[in-house]
């Protein structure tokens, strides 16, 4: 049933990306929707307010400082780029109402960087059917590289699967006969995670799962801790949001449990000065936490990517601690604009379509981690370093600053390879050139 | 309103209805969207008028009814293939079954023991999709009605179309909500709200006309969530939240609760709130900080100041306190 | 064994501060016959308040009574400015019971969105100089800790002197008197009003308590103390809505249920465990453990 | 010449339940209201202590306006309103509802004397002072409320119906000791009865209402005597 209804919806997005195809050839004066002889309009979807929004709500900004920074520096083909910040409160209704806003009002090119997986889910009918770009969703559902279902859609972040098979080829390299718990979330985000798991060949000593809403209550991360010491784990992964690792951290802290019980935190709750904000005095915590990421760490200042986002967050986004976060939304951007420039300088979204599918994967990106975008796949990053994080948060690379090791693999169930980490050096100046 | 006939009501029914259809052609489709999203909200609050405002019955748990409506709908359609305008109907069914069984633990509650008892399940019950593969986890199970029917003309956008059905729905269910209530069942649910010691010594079973109330609310309810999911293309915990259940209310308390009529003004109430207080904020401008809070501030201060100055709703005609 | 007593130390903890927040919404309904969703949009102004008072004293025990004393003047303004004029344009009419609800929850997103414009949407931390090391005994390390300890005995305080001044002062007698016979009250010259909006403002001193206690254990966010609201809520039908026993009582079945199905069923579902407890107690009890003999109408 | 109402109105919504209504009670008079169900005695009184709005008309104690004024400042200014219905708060014990009539007042010293006096009074509520007032029978508990009425040291003392749902050895001991009160204190009384014989029987003077308006008013033995005013209005 799944797969029948997956194709009439292929054949339907194949349709519907032809008809506008031929739109878009048959009609080669008319300027795009979203875009003047001096404008490109993109528009996000994100938690600015909620429960949600913490942490999240820094990546519009940074997209935003970026954009300034090359709208300075003469634009997009002398267009500038505008970004249009709509807050859903991480509820997919008002994604949807937000989005139809963005979309049919506000009329953007594009959505880039559009947040939460139930939130892109809500919106696919109405970005399919008006075929409007979505770059680089910020969620880890491997479903979104699926291009029958989302043919307009580029996940850029590895999926949580992904991840998970890359940690379980660590594990095995590096923590062979160790008794490993894992903790989750219990929603797609731990569950892809498993299936992860479970493709690498992981055996758990206990798996721990936590309901995505009870992470602050503070009943819970201490009961983890229980559960840990009587599956006598030494070893825990942690597939949770920020705010439930750095419960966990605090907790086992608290149980003089430091060093006893290695943590290995998976990308999304990794972020270490979120989590050092969090822990507050217990930050010590962290020290020896390992983590996964494809980013480099947001404090390797030897990196030339993090200096040159470190400069404009200076410049452009004042006030703004630089983290993982504004790391985050700067690579999108960046990404972004090397799209944009890709589409030429009369840009249409098949175009841009287009010029993502068949270039996306040279371009340059403060990813560790190469770029699988080709005509047949919409997987962006499949690769993670492994890092261990000091009592300031910081992730450290084991080979030293700027030297990362990389395991990727590919979004299937191909092997895992590890190798020296080696990517396209930045342009000049960060401002793309391709 | 009152003195009508049921074949009256009806006549009038389709009046609204084909005005209001013929009117889409001529809105954007936006304006169609949020059409569709006020008939849903109409009708899910009509489900609690029907609750608190005739039975006296408090539900913080909406939400979750038309959570299990949505739900239902989207398993009979992907699970048993059946059509969604019957999927639809067993989302209807399915709400009214939860209705029932809620409905006889709600009977023996009053007040804040039920409003308490319901807002656990507000959020208790979303979170469940997590615990069954079948209901798709935190990313939700898609629903797919797929376009307008061809018969019905060739430019006809997805969202007109929704708007066509949900509003057809609305009015359906307001033309029986309102023949049901001039029955002796709605004096019943009258009688049990303003003295339920009286109905009981008048020879009323206070607790079926509760029960059957509650059955009833929910089954609207269910309907309402079946279209919202229409709506979204989804069904998903994070879309069934507390605070669905906390607007729904908000639009009954904006409808002045035991107006069914006010159901309408309340559901577009909900939907202009937002924009209102979004465009409000727009112009006003500041920093991040501040554009981003300041629609929550705008809508906080809207609900306050319209419960303190209209408690009971709209002053609409036709009616008798 | 020792899963067991850990178990029971967890849910005590977590059972004094749904007490706390329990209590918080028995003192406004005893006063006023109101659900106070604002509760926790109050609690977190005066935490945050505290949280200011801190970065300016760099004392978290001096900060303690800035954010009871905002917390108390919060709720206190509220009733006066919002609940008050409301209760007198509703007397009698369908939306008597409910619109303070809805008014309480548009108070609630005003202070929310407030505070995400004062202070951001962010994680600030509100730190106590208290260890959150637990206590060892022996080699083990108990899930316990100094912090853990000051909440206990924090919320202990709060229901005593709460307790103290209902049992044995004249404005205590004055505060139960007009929340059951408001009339009567009157006349033996008991200013109602007045007693309303103490009542509230003793509510939120708790709710301050509250506050202030459990951010050290986590972080401050404008939403951060969302939930607490629900098992505060929960709490309170629990233990009978009229009873301050019944707050405690109903906070600490629910902070221990929560510890024990987290260690032996598992935390997916903890919020259905919510709903299911609720409707076993309420089922037995339609009034709560400790509700009125002679139920009274919302 | 101490309470004085001239053309009082009172409503209720769209009902007019006192109707330009005129009187005045003297200090240390004993003045029984009397009118059939619905005549708007309890308006009356609801009206005096506060508890209902005047519409219209004037109304002074001791020479100074109490139109508009709220119950809780006229308990202050002596006016005691014991309301219908056995006015105890059953959620207290009786002790605390005997404080409660004396909960604003700062002399506590003549607080306990007075509290002293309403047990002098009603000895079976010294018995039960610690017991909940919701274990009290009918009879204690209209002590209780008078005796509540007491402690509050009252100048003028307003009761409604106290005989109502009485047992008639009760309703004896509850008019004595009303009669021996004003004896005692020398206080001002008026006195809301259906029970118009009994409440005649120790008032000075009676005030014979309908449907709102003042029908007749005059001595007590006159009124008992009036044959037409007997058959309409005293019932027997």
């Amino acid at each position: 049933m799944l797969a029948s209804r997956r194709t009439k919806g292929g054949i339907f997005a194949a349709a519907t990306i032809a008809v506008a195809a031929l739109v878009a050839s048959a009609l080669p004066a008319q300027a795009e929707t979203g875009v003047t002889s001096s404008t490109i309009k993109l528009g996000i979807t994100v938690p600015l307010t909620g429960a949600a929004a913490p942490g999240y709500n820094k990546i519009p900004g940074a997209m935003k400082a970026y954009f300034d920074y090359v709208n300075a520096n003469g634009g997009v083909y002398g267009r500038k780029i505008q970004l249009v910040v709509k807050d859903d409160g991480y509820s997919p209704a008002t994604t949807l109402s937000v989005t139809n806003d963005l979309i049919l009002k506000d009329k953007v090119f594009a959505l880039v960087g559009t947040l939460g997986t139930a939130n892109n889910e809500a919106t696919t009918r109405l970005v399919n059917s008006h075929s409007v770009p979505r770059l680089f969703v910020n969620t880890g559902f491997s479903g979104f590289a699926d291009m029958k279902k989302y043919p307009t859609t580029f996940p850029l972040f590895p999926s949580y699967a992904t991840e998970a098979k890359v940690m379980g080829k660590y594990l095995a390299d590096n923590f062979a006969g160790k008794k490993v718990a894992l903790i989750y979330q219990d929603d797609d985000f731990g569950l892809d995670a498993i299936k992860g798991f479970t493709t690498a060949g992981t055996n758990f000593v206990a798996k721990i799962p936590y309901s995505a809403f009870s992470q602050v209550d503070p009943t819970t991360a201490p009961k983890w801790v229980t559960a840990l010491v009587a599956a006598q784990a030494d070893t825990v992964i942690m597939f949770g949001v920020t705010s439930a690792t750095a419960a966990l951290a605090g907790a086992i802290y608290k149980a003089g449990l430091l060093g006893k019980i290695q943590m290995i935190l998976g990308s999304v709750g990794s972020d270490g000065t979120t989590l050092k904000g969090l822990l507050g005095p217990l930050a010590p915590a962290l020290a020896g936490t390992i983590s996964a990421s494809f980013l480099p760490s947001a404090s390797d200042a030897t990196d030339e990517y993090i200096t040159l986002f470190k400069s404009i967050n200076a410049q452009y986004n004042a006030g703004q601690v630089f983290d993982n976060n504004i790391l985050t939304g700067m690579n999108t951007a960046m990404m972004t604009v090397q799209a944009l420039r890709a589409a030429g300088t009369t840009p249409t979204r098949a175009k841009l379509i287009k010029a993502i599918e068949t270039k996306g994967s040279t371009w340059a990106s403060a990813s560790l981690s190469p770029i699988l975008f080709s005509a047949t796949s919409h997987v962006g990053y499949t690769g993670y370093w492994f890092g261990k994080l000091g009592a300031d948060g910081n992730a450290v690379s084991a080979d030293g600053p700027g030297k990362y090791t990389l395991y990727s693999t590919d979004s299937g169930s191909g092997p895992v390879v590890k190798a020296a980490a080696a990517r396209p050096a930045m342009p000049a100046k960060g401002l793309p050139t391709n | 309103m009152k003195h009508k006939s049921p074949l009256q009501r009806f006549a009038l029914s389709i009046v609204v209805g084909a005005v209001l259809l013929l009117a889409s052609g001529h809105i954007d489709e936006l304006r169609a969207y949020q059409g569709a999203q006020i008939a849903i909200f109409a009708i899910a609050i009509a489900s609690i008028v029907l609750l608190t405002g005739y039975s006296g019955q408090i539900s913080l748990g909406h939400g979750a009814l038309m959570a299990i409506g949505g739900y239902a709908s989207v398993i009979a359609q992907i699970h048993w293939h059946l059509p969604y305008p019957l999927a639809f109907i067993v989302g209807t069914a399915i709400g009214a079954l939860a209705g029932f069984l809620l409905g006889i633990a709600a009977a023996r509650l009053r007040g804040p023991y039920l409003a308490g008892t319901t807002l656990a399940l507000a959020v208790g019950l979303p979170s469940l999709a997590n615990q069954f593969h079948i209901l798709g986890g935190e990313q939700g199970l898609t629903f797919d009605v797929g376009t307008a029917p061809p018969w019905i003309g060739k430019e006809f956008s997805q969202y007109r179309w929704f708007f066509w059905v949900c509003v057809t729905a609305a009015l359906a269910i307001f033309w029986l909500l309102r023949n049901l209530l001039s029955t002796r069942y709605g004096r019943r649910w009258r009688a049990v709200r303003s003295n339920p010691t009286a109905a009981a010594l008048s020879g009323i079973d206070v607790g079926r006309a509760k029960v059957l109330a509650f059955t009833l609310s929910s089954a609207v309810a269910g309907l309402a969530g079946s279209l919202f999911a229409m709506l979204l293309g989804l069904v998903a915990p994070l879309a069934f939240t507390l605070t669905l259940s906390f607007t729904l209310v908000t639009g009954a308390v904006l409808a002045g609760v035991s107006n069914l009529g006010g159901s309408i003004v309340g559901a577009v109430v909900l939907v202009a709130i937002p924009e209102l207080s979004g465009s409000i904020a727009a112009h006003l401008g500041g920093s991040e900080k501040v554009t981003s809070n300041l629609p929550g501030v705008i809508t906080g201060v809207l609900l306050i100041l319209t419960v303190l100055f209209a408690p009971n709703g709209p002053k609409l005609p036709h009616r008798k306190r | 064994m020792t899963i067991f007593l850990n178990t029971i130390l967890i849910g005590l903890n977590s059972g004094a501060i749904y007490s706390l927040m329990s209590l918080a919404l028995v003192l406004v309904w005893r006063s006023t016959r109101v659900v106070n969703f604002a509760a926790a949009g109050q609690a977190i102004l005066s935490t945050y308040l505290g949280y200011e008072a801190m970065n300016r004293f760099h004392n978290y025990w001096l900060s303690l009574p800035v954010a009871v004393i905002a917390g108390a003047l919060i709720s206190a303004l509220v009733e006066a400015l919002v609940m008050r004029p409301l209760a007198k344009r509703t007397k009698g009419t369908p939306v008597e019971a409910i619109a303070p609800v809805i008014a309480t929850l548009g108070v609630l997103g005003l202070i929310r969105s407030l505070a995400g414009m004062i202070w951001g949407n962010t994680f600030l931390q509100y730190t106590s100089p208290l260890s959150s090391m637990g206590f060892k005994i022996g080699h083990t390390t108990i899930p316990f800790s100094p912090q853990n300890a000051a909440i206990v005995i924090g919320s202990v305080v709060v229901m005593a002197i709460f307790a103290a001044i209902f049992k044995f002062t004249r404005l205590g007698l004055s505060l139960r008197a007009a929340s059951f016979q408001p009339e009567i009250s009157r006349l033996s010259g008991v200013r109602v009003d007045r007693m309303r909006t103490i009542g509230w403002a003793f509510a939120g001193a708790a709710g301050a308590v509250a506050g202030a206690l459990v951010t050290p254990t986590m972080f401050l966010s404008p939403n951060s103390l969302d939930l607490l609201l629900v098992t505060g809520f929960v709490a309170a039908v629990i233990g009978g809505l009229e009873s301050l026993v019944g707050a405690v009582v109903g906070g600490l079945v629910l902070g221990l249920g929560f510890a024990f199905i987290l260690q032996y069923i598992g935390s997916s579902i903890i919020f259905s465990a919510a709903f299911v407890i609720l409707i076993a107690v309420l089922l037995i009890r339609p009034q709560g453990i400790f509700g009125a003999r002679s139920s009274r109408e919302a | 010449m101490t309470l004085q109402l001239s053309n009082v109105k009172v409503a209720h919504g769209a009902i007019t339940a006192i109707d330009d209504l005129t009187f005045t009670i003297n200090e240390g008079e004993l003045v029984t209201i009397i009118g059939s169900n619905g005549a708007g005695k309890t308006s009356l009184l609801r009206a005096i202590s506060g508890l209902l709005p005047v519409e219209h008309g004037s109304m002074s104690w001791r020479g100074e306006s109490i139109v508009g004024k709220r119950p809780e400042d006229l308990v202050r200014k002596g006016i005691v309103h014991v309301s219908e219905g056995k006015a105890v708060i059953p959620e207290l014990t009786v002790s605390e509802n005997l404080q409660l009539g004396g909960i604003w007042r700062k002399d506590r010293a003549d607080v306990a004397s007075a509290t002293q006096m309403a047990l002098d009074l009603f000895p079976r509520l010294a018995e039960r002072m610690s017991q909940g007032a919701d274990t009290l029978s009918g009879g204690e508990r209209q002590m209780l409320a008078i005796g509540r009425a007491i402690v509050a040291r009252p100048q003028l003392l307003l009761l409604d119906e106290p005989s109502l749902g009485l047992a008639p050895l009760v309703i004896d001991q509850i008019f004595a000791a009303i009669d021996s009160l004003r004896r005692s204190l020398g206080i001002t009384v008026v006195l809301v009865e259906q029970n118009a014989l009994s409440a005649l029987r120790i008032a000075d003077r009676g005030i014979i209402i309908n449907l709102g308006k003042l029908v007749a008013t005059g001595a007590s033995a006159d009124l008992m005597n009036d044959p037409a005013l007997r058959s309409a209005y005293l019932g027997y």
